[in-house]
């Protein structure tokens, strides 16, 4: 099937910022992303889990973006001002996908 | 005292944590899934909300309502700066920890006080019901005095900014304690009567849920988060309360609050947040670090209210106001 | 009459929704996890449907529980002709988009239900149990006429194909409601007294923090879906409830149902679905925007139904009826 | 007793399992969301093992119960060899395949249990308090069985190492059923009256809503897992519990147990585990198909216990000692 | 360690319509899937969160397929049937197996 | 923006295994890794959903490691050994990451 190229972007942040993030990635005009959650995890911060917590500091969540690969700077750069002093890992991809035209 | 102590010490409240805290540091796969745990601190908010909103609505507004949140609101402010003198001389650590740290000790723990609570009805000692609003006034003034500790002098004043503002008044929990608060003044006795037995009867029983699942919070805190604590630190968290403690009950006598209202504030002076400050610490504090003070909070001085603070506060305040 | 609005109005239950809306309109992050949502819509559906067996078994069958069966699936059925109609006529939406909507409104809401059958309860007035049943019949005839209404003379037959029929017969709601109903009518009172104190008792408080939810969600709703409704299609979402109402009664008069039966009838003629109808209607129309009909049914409609409509559709009954 | 099997036919409980079994087989998709059932389970847990240890507070510590513990280890390691040459003798399955089941059938499942003592409660007849402990004595021993029939001769020693002990001795269940009996035992008949109505009173209720997940559970099962079965294997599913009850018989009389007491050491024979032993299996015999055991456990042998076994089980029980 | 060159596709898709694709894959004779949640999102058609609803009509999950890369055409082909008409997100991108025999 | 290339380890394995996993990667000196919840899924041996579940045997969860690409090799044999003999699918993507000092 014909499919086009795309950048898929993995974010994954601390829960308490997703709002963050997910704002000022429609400022910078991306327009389509999904929420995954995150059951634990484990990094120089030490591991964590989100068995049993009501607290709301802790625990990640991850943001996934697929867009067209010109706009991805301007995605980069508005993730980076959220994730920059915060925890969390981001990921950049090459991929292909169906339907284009929705990007 | 010491029976009052021992009763505490052997209810199925405190075993319930007990047994938690066993399970967790013994490593079992004991679990309460996330969405039971929220669940159960949905009922509790509500409940004790409800409760002290038919309380007020019962005995009718206070001339003290006033000067209790304020009371509160300077205690909240206040107790911060003590918390980090003590604990920057009593340990090694940073400025930025101990401010952050500080902030959990002038805000309050929501689960501490419904024990109290608790505890105080199975005596048979009537508080004020706007106890309830007290405890929502303490959640977020001691959050501006950690900020600005960690930021004399400096520009630390753009750490708070209109968004955070916005979380912090309006997070989760104090929305649904002052909701279901004025929900119960507004419905007063009749409405308690529709729901009674959903948040009195089975209440006691759905708090030893609550705190099983504390107590296994609380074990994987200590097993993941002892290494951060110094002897300094840890000396701080079964210390700090009892300095609360003193300024509750201080603070409460100069209002002439009734035995179970100075035993209750009290109980909130003494307890540190871990719901509110650790979240909003992640946003403005992220450098601070989530293991120490969620340690301390949850796995030193919580367990240290629990089982010894409480009965003790109650006892001081019998003997303070003569009740 | 008045003097019932008030005290709906004031009820716990309608408070309850009222504090979920104003957290949600707040941006406050106040939220029920989804788990603990669904197990609450679990337990209502159990218990209403428990109970309406249980009141069946008890006053023996009727003789107008098949007339009254067949009454609201020609209501369902022919409800969203009146409501697709009005709705061209009043709000510019197109035909699709129209279409979707009056099969909502075709359909029923079993909160809606519950909080009448509440409602009832505490006027101290018995309606027919098998209602809970009629309910069930109303859920998919509508979904019928929305898509004969979108595909009139076109092929739309496809749009129903065996796997949504069966979805829609058999979709969970409706399995536990009727389910449960069949276990009430078989065990009866016996059966009663063994889980009375889990689906009685605590009925109420359930359906305050499941009404919170409801609300958070309508709430969420209005910020994101206020944008698609124009002026005629909110006038629609605050109208078409007394129609449906009006048909409802009509209805109820003719059966010769009780005032509580003919109430009820009247509650979910007037209620618009928001669980069935929306997944059928993702799934055989597509092309139909949900912001629209889930902010129709959910942030206007029922919270039209839950404060004056509840109320309103009470005091017709009685006065119909002269009950 | 056709009687006692009708009464038990047409409890809530029953009908509830039956309903969840109807909407898997009619592939509705009602379900109950995994939160909730973990939550429901720990419900459950907690409840009967605090019963448990308030009715050994109670009534003292029988001299027995060390007896009885030591009964219920025995017949945890010997049933798997008898239901290890039974199934082999009766279908087609491979010795690793039949070992695991094997190990299913000497350990316990906590619902039979809960189903059990419902009923015995129902009619009036009270058990030894201690059996909650025998049931958790009860789950372990059987997986070395398994183990051990499945490496006879070879090297199989090494599947249980130090972790996994680890984990079956502190698997979550265990730990809150044991946890629970000595909360109940240390706060007795006082601790209960606080609790009651949350662990006594709604029991039924929520047992029903557990026993509907179950009965999805098990139709899923049957849907995915019939074909897996031969025929010599269901009927090892129907027939193996009789002789674990048998068995649970013997050892009741021989220790003069109670007629509750016995009845319940018959059904913890004749249930087969669904919970810790599937567990285990997957981690140190992932060669087994666990849609074999798990179908076998679930949907065979614990719908048979739940509709026909308890009830025959206790008329054998009131039979044999007179009770 | 020896790894094989194979295909990872992603598709977003409405829960409501989890049923139909994954029956759509096995008739494709796609063998094996994951289904992750999707707690929310953004897109053309507005943004969405799972939390505290019980509608069974809004919300959306992932499945994952790993298959061999000359299988994507078939699995692509089956999914396109169903997502056409709905909203989603379809991604391939290639990727190392571990155990190629399992696929 | 500057990144970094870096591989996507994804793990998709039982529920069960998940801690016997994440102590082998920590042995092999993977410091950083996310768990996502899997809520069903098919293979082989059959398909399976989280529905309603209570039992810990069954059930499968997705680890996560982002890694420098020359540590790939004692991850994939880290987790091999606990993969083994159970079942579950290991993939490597290419990726790019922000912020490499991280990891
Ligand atoms: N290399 C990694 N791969 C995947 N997830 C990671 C990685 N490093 C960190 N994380 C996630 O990000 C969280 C915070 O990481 P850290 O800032 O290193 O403590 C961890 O608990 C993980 O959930
Ligand atoms: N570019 C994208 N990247 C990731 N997820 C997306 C993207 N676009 C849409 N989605 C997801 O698909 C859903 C429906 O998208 P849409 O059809 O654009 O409204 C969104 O709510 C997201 O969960
Ligand atoms: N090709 C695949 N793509 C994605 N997930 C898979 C694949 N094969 C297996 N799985 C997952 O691994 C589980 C066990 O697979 P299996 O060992 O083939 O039964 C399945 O139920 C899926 O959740
Ligand atoms: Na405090
Ligand atoms: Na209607
Ligand atoms: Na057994």
């Amino acid at each position: 099937m014909q499919t086009h190229k795309a950048k898929r972007v993995e974010i994954t942040i601390e829960k308490i910022m997703e709002r963050r993030l997910t704002e000022a990635l429609q400022s910078a005009d991306v327009t389509g992303y999904s929420v995954l959650p995150v059951r634990g995890g484990s990094g120089r911060s030490g591991s964590w889990s989100r068995e049993g917590q009501i607290s709301r500091g802790s625990g990640m969540v991850q943001v996934i973006c697929i867009i067209r690969p010109d706009r991805l700077d301007a995605l980069l750069e508005a993730a980076f001002e959220v994730v920059e002093s915060h925890i969390g890992v981001v990921t950049v991809t090459d991929c292909e996908v169906l339907r284009a035209e929705r990007f | 005292m010491l029976q009052l102590a021992a009763d505490n010490l052997l209810s199925p409240i405190v075993l319930s944590f007990v047994l938690g805290l066993f399970a967790a540091l013994a490593r079992s796969d004991l679990s309460v899934p996330e969405a039971a745990a929220k669940a159960l601190s949905l009922y509790l908010l509500f409940a004790i909300g409800f409760k002290g909103g038919v309380a007020v609505s019962d005995h009718g507004i206070d001339a003290k309502l006033g000067a209790a949140l304020l009371a509160g609101v300077v205690l909240s402010f206040a107790l911060p700066l003590v918390a980090f003198g003590y604990l920057r001389a009593i340990s090694g650590m940073n400025r930025t920890d101990a401010a952050a740290v500080a902030g959990h000790y002038g805000s309050i723990s929501i689960v501490t006080f419904v024990a109290g609570s608790s505890v105080l009805s199975d005596a048979g000692i009537v508080a004020e019901g706007y106890m309830v609003a007290v405890a929502a006034a303490m959640e977020a003034p001691a959050i501006l005095s950690a900020l600005w500790l960690v930021s004399r002098g400096s520009a630390g004043g753009q750490r708070m900014n209109a968004e955070l503002w916005h979380e912090i008044l309006l997070n989760g929990s104090i929305v649904l304690l002052l909701g279901s608060f004025a929900i119960g003044w507004i419905t007063g006795a009749e409405g308690l009567a529709k729901i009674e037995s959903f948040i009195v009867s089975p209440f006691q029983g759905v708090l030893c849920i609550f705190l099983l699942d504390m107590g296994l919070i609380a074990g994987r805190g200590l097993r993941e988060g002892s290494k951060v604590l110094d002897a300094g630190a840890i000396g701080f968290g079964l210390t700090m309360p009892l300095a609360g403690a003193a300024a509750g009950l201080g603070m409460g006598l100069l209002l002439g609050l009734s035995t179970g209202g100075v035993m209750l504030l009290m109980v909130l002076s003494a307890s540190a947040s871990y719901i509110a400050v650790p979240a909003a610490m992640r946003v403005a504090l992220p450098e601070a670090n989530p293991s120490i003070y969620l340690t301390l909070s949850l796995a030193v001085t919580f367990p240290f209210n629990l089982t010894v603070g409480i009965p003790l506060y109650l006892a001081a305040a019998q003997w303070a106001t003569g009740g």
